[in-house]
């Protein structure tokens, strides 16, 4: 059955699979123990959420802190801005994502499962409760819905535990990790949506489907999701959305959190988590942005760095002062042109920051940062002012 | 073995009163808005007492000391 | 960067003795302060020197606790140097 | 020695207790402040809010030993504890002992505060602002009946210092920079229904 990716089956325009399509297409929900737990080890599967931690290891430790008390959490809160492809999953093939989040709650003993889908993504919690509906009365009663606010970092595993405990979407911080205290101080698996659904498909066909959602974004003629096998490269990708309108500087790889390549060097690279990281990349949330040549890129990460800096959670100095400090410093290179000393600040405050926040926020941020120091190096050391155009 | 500690800070709890600096200037020094800037690595026998005097020192206790295995003498 | 480390372990040395120098100075002026103010005390208080005290305040020492709390400040201790008052009503 | 001296010695102390205290709480405001003077390191504030603190304990025992050893006033050991419970000025002695009692609890939550946590020492701390005062009144009160112009302006001085030091905290933007944006992040992350 070569048709082993997610968004395999009908037309995607055609909305929601239901339940009896679902199983007419993939059969009734597996079986799921602790062998799911060493298949899923073996598969090599790593989070889709943007960590990109190994779900074998994630499930062994809350496996380990569970005795029947776990809480499964559906990660749909998808703050990322550019990232579509969580939205797409819960409105397309919403039981591929259930069917993985009860092989969880079988494989880990849970007693709670919790839908953590963003408030302002109504599509999405629509589709999520009317598959639910369709559920056995047994499932049902595990789960329930909780919005997630529209942050950046409401999608943060201890923010979302944060928020289903208190109420209150700000990161704490680790250790206790989600994996020991999480939900009601009950061991929680905090688990991607996209994850969710490549476990449901491993645990039929027993190895991983190879294929990863990707968000094409920017200089593409066809934005938008993309499911494409892990050999893909940039290149490749960028033509399966249409191609680019105009020649590219340069490719973000991995949105917000991800990280600047050279347009050239970027087209070879494989969309594969593990080949990623061997260059030093993530491939993150799956975004992958192109800037085309035509762009001023100092303005483009000023205007990303000052998204950061609001979206900080205001709970750490280094974090809150850091990145509000490199954002004035790349707006005043962007609007009044470079200052050797606003260079040098900016150097010195990334690595001051970095490793410094109670959550990985800051860490992210100045990744992107010093990737982007270092691809558009010329254009940071010479910029001229420019007045602040579009975003 | 030997027990060798390292000052770890709870970054949500620390609020930059700066304290932690002036009692232990050979381990921590302050970034640009007063926060704490921690060395690496383990803390030398010697600097130890003023180590514990700055986790009990500090206003909002967000420093801790914990303790890091270092089962060879090569430790990391 | 090696000589700014070295200035603050000198100033944090530095402020180490001068809290406690600055403690024992404090505990001395204390210790002056309680035979200081208890000398005043001693002489300032009219009752000390003179009898006076004894003929103007009536000798009442016991009042239910209700009602003391507004006592004029005229009611008050009779300091008959040296002897016992002998005081009524017991124990309440 | 005479009873006498003993209830001069009393008196002598408490208002030596007064001043240690007042400065205590003058101090403490000030190290949650961030005022930092050059040359004077602020665990300089700190260190000696917590030795005079416990000076100040020292200095309270003398007073009130001295004035349950006086046999003149016939306290004994329960007044220091139950407050009162003296029959000799029972309402103002009796003030000296709550605030005696509020302050025992500040420092023994302060000396375990690393077990009790921050939350739980700051919630006891406040306890501050009801003991000075119940102090200072009880000092006027039980005094007097033997009134002396001393004590009114030492008191008057030690007031003075405390209430100008509130103020300056009053007036002073909160200590934590991070208070304002945190809050204001808070409020939008936020989805707990209103209580």
């Amino acid at each position: 059955m070569n048709e082993t990716r997610l968004l395999a089956g009908r037309d995607l325009a055609m909305g929601a699979e239901g339940i009896a399509e679902h199983v007419r297409r993939l059969g009734r929900l597996p079986a799921a123990g602790k062998s799911l737990i060493d298949l899923l080890a073996r598969s090599g599967l790593t989070g889709r959420g943007g960590a990109a931690y190994p779900v074998g290891l994630k499930w062994r430790s809350v496996a380990a802190e569970s005795h029947g008390s776990a809480v499964i959490v559906v990660n749909g809160a998808e703050g990322e801005p550019h990232s579509k492809k969580d939205r797409l999953l819960m409105t397309t093939r919403p039981h591929l994502i259930l069917d993985g989040a009860f092989l969880a709650a079988a494989a880990l003993r849970a007693r709670q499962v919790i839908l953590y889908i963003g408030e302002e993504h109504y599509a999405a919690r629509q589709s999520m409760s009317r598959a639910l509906a369709e559920r056995t009365a047994e499932e049902r009663r595990l789960v329930r819905i909780v919005a997630a606010p529209a942050r950046y970092v409401a999608g943060n595993s201890s923010a979302a535990v944060h928020l289903i405990n208190a109420g209150i979407a700000t990161p704490t911080t680790t250790p206790p990790s989600s994996h020991e205290r999480g939900v009601d101080g009950a061991p929680t698996l905090v688990q991607n949506v996209e994850t969710l659904a490549h476990i449901a498909m491993i645990a039929r066909i027993g190895q991983a489907t190879g294929t990863v959602l990707i968000t094409m974004a920017g200089g593409v003629n066809r934005p938008g999701v993309l499911e494409v096998k892990t050999g893909t490269t940039v290149g490749e990708a960028v033509a399966l959305a249409g191609g680019a309108p105009e020649p590219a500087q340069a490719v973000l790889v991995g949105g917000y959190f991800g990280q600047w390549i050279e347009a050239t060097q970027a087209w070879a690279l494989p969309v594969d988590p593990e080949a990623l990281r061997a260059h030093g990349l993530t491939l993150g949330c799956g975004v992958i942005g192109v800037l085309p040549a035509s762009r001023c890129a100092v303005c483009e990460v000023t205007g990303i760095m000052r998204y950061l800096a609001n979206e900080s959670s205001a709970q750490c100095g280094p974090c809150f002062f850091g990145l509000r400090a490199l954002a004035d410093a790349c707006t005043r290179i962007a609007q009044r042109g470079t200052d050797p000393n606003d260079l040098l600040r900016l150097q010195r405050w990334a690595s001051e920051v970095r490793g410094r926040g109670g959550c990985h926020h800051p860490d992210g941020a100045v990744m992107f940062l010093q990737s982007a120091l270092k691809t558009f190096a010329g254009e940071f050391s010479r910029h001229p002012a420019h007045v602040r155009r579009s975003a | 073995m030997t027990k060798r500690f390292e000052l770890r800070v709870d970054r949500i709890k620390c609020d930059g009163r700066g304290l932690c600096a002036e009692i232990l200037p050979e381990r921590i020094r302050l970034d640009d808005w007063g926060y704490p800037i921690i060395a690496e690595g383990p803390i030398p026998d010697h600097l130890l007492p003023l180590a514990q005097r700055v986790v009990e020192d500090c206003p909002v206790l967000a420093l801790g000391l914990r303790r890091v295995e270092s089962r060879t003498r090569s430790s990391r | 960067m090696e000589s700014n480390t070295q200035a603050r372990m000198r100033a944090r040395d530095a402020a180490m003795r001068q809290l406690d120098r600055i403690t024992r100075g404090v505990a001395f002026a204390a210790i002056a302060g309680v035979g200081v103010l208890t000398a005043v005390s001693a002489y300032s208080i009219p009752g000390a020197s003179s009898s006076s005290l004894t003929a103007t305040t009536s000798t009442s020492t016991s009042s239910s606790s209700t009602s003391s709390g507004l006592q004029s400040s005229s009611i008050g201790v009779t300091t008959s140097s040296g002897s016992a008052v002998a005081v009524s009503g017991g124990s309440h | 020695m005479s009873t006498t001296v003993l209830w001069y010695a009393t008196r002598g102390a408490g208002a030596v207790s007064l001043i240690l205290l007042s400065s205590v709480v003058v101090l403490g405001i000030l190290s949650a402040l961030r005022v930092q003077a050059a040359g004077w390191p602020r665990f300089l504030t700190t260190g000696l809010h917590r030795n005079l603190a416990l000076m100040t304990l020292v200095f309270l025992a003398l007073h009130i030993v001295t004035a349950v050893v006086d046999p003149f006033t016939h306290l004994g050991w329960l007044t220091a504890v139950v407050p009162f419970s003296s029959y000799y000025r029972t309402f103002w002695l009796g003030l000296g002992t709550i605030a005696f009692e509020l302050l025992l609890a500040i420092v023994v939550t302060s000396l375990a505060r690393p077990w009790l946590g921050h939350a739980t020492w700051r919630l006891v701390h406040w306890l501050t602002y009801a003991s000075w005062p119940i102090a200072v009144i009880h000092g006027l009160g039980t005094g007097t009946d033997t009134w002396s112009a001393w004590l009114f302006v030492l008191t008057a001085l030690c007031v003075g210092a405390v209430l100008a030091a509130v103020a300056y905290r009053l007036m002073a933007d909160s200590p934590d920079p991070l208070a304002e944006p945190r809050s204001v992040f808070q409020a939008a992350v936020e989805r707990r229904e209103p209580r």
